[in-house]
């Protein structure tokens, strides 16, 4: 092993440790718009998407290409990118996994991890196995100083734009009529259906929302991030870990979740550069030996 | 008794194929057995018992690196594969044990989980494993057992005659657990844990079993990559490994015994041509998996056999 | 000029992978043209090695985040077969090409390997980019009986233990392994008495690993007083390096060694701009940054002086060296054909063409055991300067510099500049090989 | 007359509800004892705790005057207590044959025998195949069991159930979903089983009718507590009962 799992790098004062503290958030985010998406989706339909991965590296895809290749101004790429993926996500959905709601889980998680293979080599044909890799808009260049340190002002947005997020779900599922009705559906269909509730709609619905959510995330990473097929299938399982730490189908679960990733794997880089992986799917372990249903789940 | 029939030319042709075939398609063949083994097991846990598994690669890297170790320090080939398939079978059983206690996606996550952790000790347990370059030169030791034969694995097709008896071996033992009352018990409890509880079946007792007997397969076709490839890396822990049977026997049907076997031809196949001709091999399967979920449940074999799948 | 150059590249991973490697594009011609010829009319005057054809089967990467490498393979060995073809082939046979991806996974690359050799029937075998593809397929070498020339897997392992340690005298490199980016970074920066802390970002595997314990180990020998001061590993598939810059950054070092390399070294810097990097430290050495793709993926930031001339990088060939007319002329017909830039493994694998040329040549055969005579000891000249194969580790020895990646009026993306060269003796480790302790 | 099963104030809760509230009652063996009461009674929750499908929170029971208040479902069926379920509860991807089979291979404590072959289960497969008889089951033998028809389906829940050949069974609604003509035969193959295996059944059933007719003895609960236990004469006679079953006619 290149040195102890426990050698320590130099210099581990507060400052340090806050800062690094900070940027393992700035990453955290990338996750939390990645599992939100994740759990919404089971939380209301049910459905453990495997190939929600992949939503969030064709968001990239998208953004790269409008913001890229053509040059259209950043927040309108983002924007586009969300909507089309949207678009993918409704297709997904409306043809695919509604028909497989009522069977049992292993299905739909084999169905999706259909979809990762079929998205995968779809944008290999369409951008080419090359990594890709654009400029950043120049607005975002520059750094704010914290504890004495250059902090780049693009993290310092991505943490901004993830709180944002979360507050706007929050109000989203908490104080709108859509909300209310997703939530009441989640709870049980047949009442919902009963009331007068377009379910398949709605699913769709929100189904789309997850995967603009994953879009999003991706979207965002462009500028700073490479853009190759395979990073959705990368990230899912990450996000899979989250989920699962903060409890399937839990908002507050997947943020902290996202956090705690994040955050602790910044920390295991910096402390112990060894062990990073190992720590993150012991802690997911741990959680669904002792708590199943996650640190948040009911 | 056509069946009968049908396994037995097969037998034979497999047994001349060294004759007819050339090098490369006996590797290839060897690997197709090693990953029908591989599917069996993992079909017994998913099709007979109900519980999907996505760290069985976990195992297999157990097996294939108990091997490799066992050969580098003593080179004898049966040693090498029991002792491979031992150790595997110790951990899933100990893994089994904090398993089966959850069903459905938690148990998935949990398998995925455990089979990742094997991946990074693979990986970054370096003094024992060889980090990514993983355990090199492993030699194809002679098939021996002092005092009575040995004979020289160098050549391809020996070792192709061992894996070979290993797979005839391991798909007949396999056939007789799931026709056996135990393997009824588990099917029970793949169709209804409660009910099976409720006469008088301990329900984790089978899961366990269940687990072990599919980490003992997994571990077996493990075990028998290192005297092939004379490499182990990580890769074979990791989860998108352990995919590999999960696509072949959802390709080959879930329900029926043969439904692995005709998977992992297919799939490997089906990798190994398309591969050649497009990069885009995945998407083909990606497709295939797409229509065998939503319209073939039961696989090919359901379609040939009109049974199975649509529930 | 990029974009043609990336639709050019996509078409041709599609032909060229789809099996038909040789037979490309721009190359139809040619290639069946040399197909139709040979049925056509035999010439038995011509048939000195009993073979229409001679098969070469390469493998690198060509999908993922450092899939331009195994692109760059392609290209060189593409253009030197087209090269030779064009002049009548060897003693007579044409060459053809059949390309796989390797996919940077050992299974496959083993799984390629036997395919190429015995079933598609490769008289050569070579490319491949992983080491960890380098060290699995070695050992099932001498069972394939086939010599494999490795473009660009740098392990040590592969030479010094199989090679010189196991006798497996059927691998050969033409690439210069591990010393290159360590010890010629050591070579470099032992002149620079301020710079006496050091940090690494590494990449999370063996590569990494060795790279690290030879530069530290041999700038020790030069200059005890420098430190160690913080590392941080990176795993394939790192999305995000930041976590990564802040961990080293934090122990202030003076300067930064880095191993992760094509998009994701691209990724590395380009975060440590964002960072602030290039303000706090007084060099930054990007081990593979003299490669073609990295310095285009940089290019803007370069030209915009925001690396303040402390970027420095080496490889394993760079086109603006040496200054001789075997490199002019390959440079200028690599940029004819591909409208691109060579890198190194692109260098590497037209010159291994040339090799198994040199070698049939001289032993007028294409039996394994009379190449391996051939090419042991071989000299022969290559754009990258003259290479030398030494007989007990089989590596080929040659010269590379290492430099400062600045602007150059004279190419379209930036260039290695400043170059300090170093005798080969001085930075190859040499045999007898003591294994390298990868302690801390 | 001696007593099968007994419970001391058995207790079971959800959050504020109680499900099952000091019930202390003794089920006589040899007795057809039905158990009735308005839905949300805690029929259901009584019957899934004497089968030890879920485990009480206050109180204890006993079996035989063997105390196995906290002995998991498996374990009971092993000492002689079975139980059918409401919602339709068989192994659906099985035959029907294999249905009845594997209880009572479990019932021998054959399962665990992973490499001898089924057909070599001489006395299991002697005993299923009497069994699927006593259920009217013969001709639908090989049919996966989730083909089969509703009727035929409870036929086949009520054959698992006494596979294990138990000393007590409870059936949950074993006629639910069928038309009066079905239930009545349903009905009376319980009490043709009940006397020729000596099974004493405890049934939960709507049809007051039924209920009346068969049984020798009545529970009758209300809100998770027992309001009143006797011979369907006194039952019919009891005011409380009366009351809560008000407006239909007992």
């Amino acid at each position: 092993m290149p040195g102890s799992p426990f050698l320590m790098n130099e210099g581990k004062d507060m400052e340090t440790l806050a800062f690094q503290g900070l940027i393992g958030l700035s990453v955290a985010m990338y996750l939390w718009l990645l599992a939100a998406g994740l759990t919404i989706v089971f939380g209301v339909l049910g459905v453990l998407n495997f190939a929600h991965g992949s939503l969030f590296m064709l968001g990239a895809y998208f953004a790269f290409t409008f913001y890229g290749l053509w040059g259209v101004n950043f927040w309108l790429a983002i924007v586009l990118s969300l909507l089309s993926v949207a678009v993918v996500g409704c297709f997904m959905e409306r043809f695919f996994l509604r028909h497989i709601y009522h069977m049992d889980h292993a299905y739909q998680l084999l169905l999706t991890f259909g979809f990762i293979l079929i998205f995968d080599d779809a944008v290999k044909m369409v951008w080419g196995g090359v990594a890709k890799i654009p400029a950043m808009p120049s607005f975002f260049e520059g750094t704010v100083s914290v504890v004495g340190r250059p902090f780049p002002v693009y993290n310092l947005f991505i943490i901004g734009a993830g709180l944002v997020v979360a507050i706007v779900v929050w109000l989203l599922f908490e104080k709108t009529w859509w909300g209310k009705m997703v939530r009441a559906s989640a709870s049980d269909r047949e009442m919902a259906s009963a009331i007068g509730i377009n379910i398949p709609r709605l699913f769709t619905g929100v189904f789309a929302l997850g995967a603009m959510l994953a879009a999003l995330g991706g979207a965002l990473g462009t500028p700073v991030r490479v853009v190759a097929p395979g990073i959705g299938a990368a990230m899912i399982i990450q996000a899979f870990i989250i989920t699962v730490i903060g409890g399937l189908g839990n908002l507050k679960g997947a943020f902290v979740g996202a956090v705690i990733v994040g955050t602790l794997s910044a920390y295991g880089i910096l402390l112990f550069p060894v062990f990073e992986l190992f720590l993150i799917f012991l802690i997911m372990t741990v959680v669904l030996m002792v708590k199943p249903q996650g640190l948040f789940g009911g | 008794m056509k069946t009968r029939v049908a396994i037995l030319v097969l037998v034979i042709l497999l047994a001349l194929l060294p004759a007819i075939a050339g090098k490369y398609a006996l590797y290839v063949t060897i690997h197709i057995l090693l990953l029908s083994i591989f599917s069996l097991g993992f079909n017994l846990l998913f099709g007979y018992t109900g519980l999907l598994s996505f760290g069985q690669a976990g195992f297999y890297a157990v097996g294939a690196y108990g091997c490799g170790k066992i050969l580098l320090a003593y080179p004898s080939l049966l040693v090498g594969i029991v002792g491979g398939v031992v150790i595997a079978g110790a951990v899933s059983l100990f893994l089994g044990i904090l398993c089966i206690r959850h069903t459905r996606m938690y148990f998935s996550m949990l398998t995925l989980s455990f089979g990742m952790m094997i991946f990074s000790v693979a990986w970054k347990w370096r003094d024992v494993t060889g980090g990514d370059d993983g355990l090199v030169g492993i030699p194809r030791a002679p098939l021996e057992i002092p005092g009575f034969f040995k004979i020289n694995m160098t050549p391809m097709e020996n070792y192709y005659y061992v894996v070979l008896a290993f797979a005839i071996l391991a798909i007949y033992l396999f056939h007789r657990i799931v026709h056996s009352p135990m393997g009824l018990a588990i099917q029970g409890i793949r169709d209804s844990e409660t009910r099976a509880a409720c006469i008088g079946i301990s329900v984790r007792k089978y899961r366990l079993l269940s687990f072990t007997i599919a980490g003992l397969y997994a571990g077996l076709a493990g075990s028998l990559l290192p005297p092939l490839e004379s490499t182990v890396t990580p890769p074979v822990a990791h989860w998108s490994y352990s995919a590999e049977p999960v696509l072949a026997t959802l390709l080959g049907g879930i329900y029926t015994f043969s439904g692995p076997i005709v998977g992992s031809v297919l799939f490997y196949l089906l990798k190994d041509i398309i591969v050649r001709f497009t990069e885009y091999w995945l998407i083909c399967l990606g497709i295939i998996v797409v229509v065998l979920v939503m319209g073939f449940r039961g696989g090919v074999m359901s379609i040939f056999l009109k049974e199975g799948g649509r529930r | 000029m990029r974009e043609k150059g990336k639709i050019s590249r996509r078409a041709f991973l599609k032909t060229a992978v789809a099996g038909f490697g040789g037979v490309t594009l721009g190359l139809k011609g040619i290639g069946a043209g040399a197909q139709e010829k040979t049925p056509a009319k035999p010439k038995p005057a011509r048939k000195a090695l009993g073979v229409d054809v001679i098969k070469l089967g390469g493998q690198g990467v060509i999908s993922g985040a450092h899939a331009d490498y195994g692109w760059q393979i392609q290209a060189g060995a593409t253009l030197a077969i087209e090269e030779i073809n064009a002049k009548g082939g060897i003693l007579g046979s044409k060459l053809e090409l059949k390309f796989m991806d390797e996919e940077l996974k050992p299974a496959v690359a083993v799984k390629n390997a036997r395919y190429l050799a015995t079933d598609w029937g490769a008289h050569f075998l070579f490319g491949v980019d992983s080491s960890g593809s380098a060290m699995a397929i070695g050992p099932i070498l001498p069972e394939l009986d086939r010599i494999c020339m490795f473009d660009h897997a740098s392990t040590h392992r592969l030479t010094e233990e199989l090679v010189y340690g196991k006798g497996i005298k059927q691998i050969f490199r033409i690439a210069a392994p591990v010393y290159q980016e360590a010890n010629v970074a050591a070579l470099i920066f032992k002149e620079f008495p301020n710079i006496k802390r050091w940090a690494g970002i590494q990449c999370d595997y063996e590569y990494g690993y060795s790279v690290w314990a030879l530069f530290k180990d041999t700038l020790k020998k030069y200059r005890p007083d420098v430190e160690f001061v913080s590392i941080a590993w990176a795993p394939f598939w790192t999305m995000d390096f930041s976590s990564h810059i802040s961990a080293v950054m934090a122990a202030k070092p003076d300067a930064i060694h880095a191993t992760p390399w094509a998009g994701e070294g691209v990724m590395l810097v380009r975060q440590a701009l964002m960072l602030g990097v290039f303000d706090k430290i007084q060099a930054w050495f990007q081990s593979m940054g003299g490669s073609v793709d990295f310095l285009e993926g940089i290019s803007n930031e370069v030209a915009a002086g925001k690396f303040k001339d402390k970027l420095w990088a080496t490889a394993r060939y760079i086109h603006n060296y040496p200054d001789t007319p075997e490199n002019k002329k390959f440079v200028e017909n690599f940029r004819k054909r591909w409208n691109r830039l060579p890198n190194y493994s692109a260098e590497n694998a037209y010159s291994t063409i040339y090799v198994f040329k040199a070698a049939v040549e001289k032993t007028r055969s294409l039996k394994t055991s009379d190449l391996i005579q051939g090419i042991e000891g071989l000299k022969i000249m290559t754009p990258a300067g003259e290479r030398y194969f030494r007989p007990e580790d089989h590596q080929a020895i040659y010269s590379v510099p290492g430099g400062k990646v600045m602007m150059d009026p004279k190419y379209p993306i930036p260039v290695l500049g400043d170059l300090k060269v170093f005798p080969t003796q001085a930075y190859y480790r040499n045999p007898p090989f003591e294994p390298l302790k990868m302690g801390k | 007359m001696k007593e099968i099963i007994r419970t001391e104030s058995l207790g079971k809760y959800f959050g504020e509800m109680a499900a099952v509230h000091e019930v202390t009652l003794t089920l006589q063996e040899g007795l057809f004892t039905s158990v009735i009461g308005p839905n949300g009674a805690g029929k259901t929750t009584l019957i899934n705790l004497l089968s030890g499908y879920i485990l009480p929170d206050r109180g204890r029971i006993y079996f035989r005057e063997k105390e196995i208040t906290r002995l998991g479902p498996d374990k009971r069926v092993k000492i002689g207590i079975s139980r059918s379920f409401q919602v339709m509860n068989i192994f659906p991807r099985m035959t029907v044959f294999q249905n009845i089979l594997l209880p009572v291979l479990s019932r021998l404590n054959k399962t665990s025998s992973a490499f001898s072959s089924l057909k070599g289960q001489k006395e299991a497969v002697g005993e299923a195949e009497k069994i699927l008889g006593e259920v009217w089951l013969q001709e639908e033998k090989d049919f996966p069991a989730g083909e089969l028809s509703h009727g035929d389906q409870r036929l086949l829940e009520l054959g698992i159930a006494v596979a294990t050949n138990p000393q007590i069974c409870f059936l949950d609604e074993p006629s639910s979903g069928m038309n009066p003509i079905e239930r009545i035969k349903v009905l009376e193959l319980v009490k043709k089983l009940a006397s020729e295996r000596k099974t004493t059944f405890i049934i939960v059933e709507h049809d007051m009718d039924i209920v009346f007719s068969l049984s020798d003895w009545i529970v009758v609960m209300n809100r998770g507590e027992v309001l009143a236990e006797g011979k369907p004469a006194e039952i019919r006679e009891n005011q409380e009962v009366r009351d809560i079953y008000l407006g239909e006619e007992i």
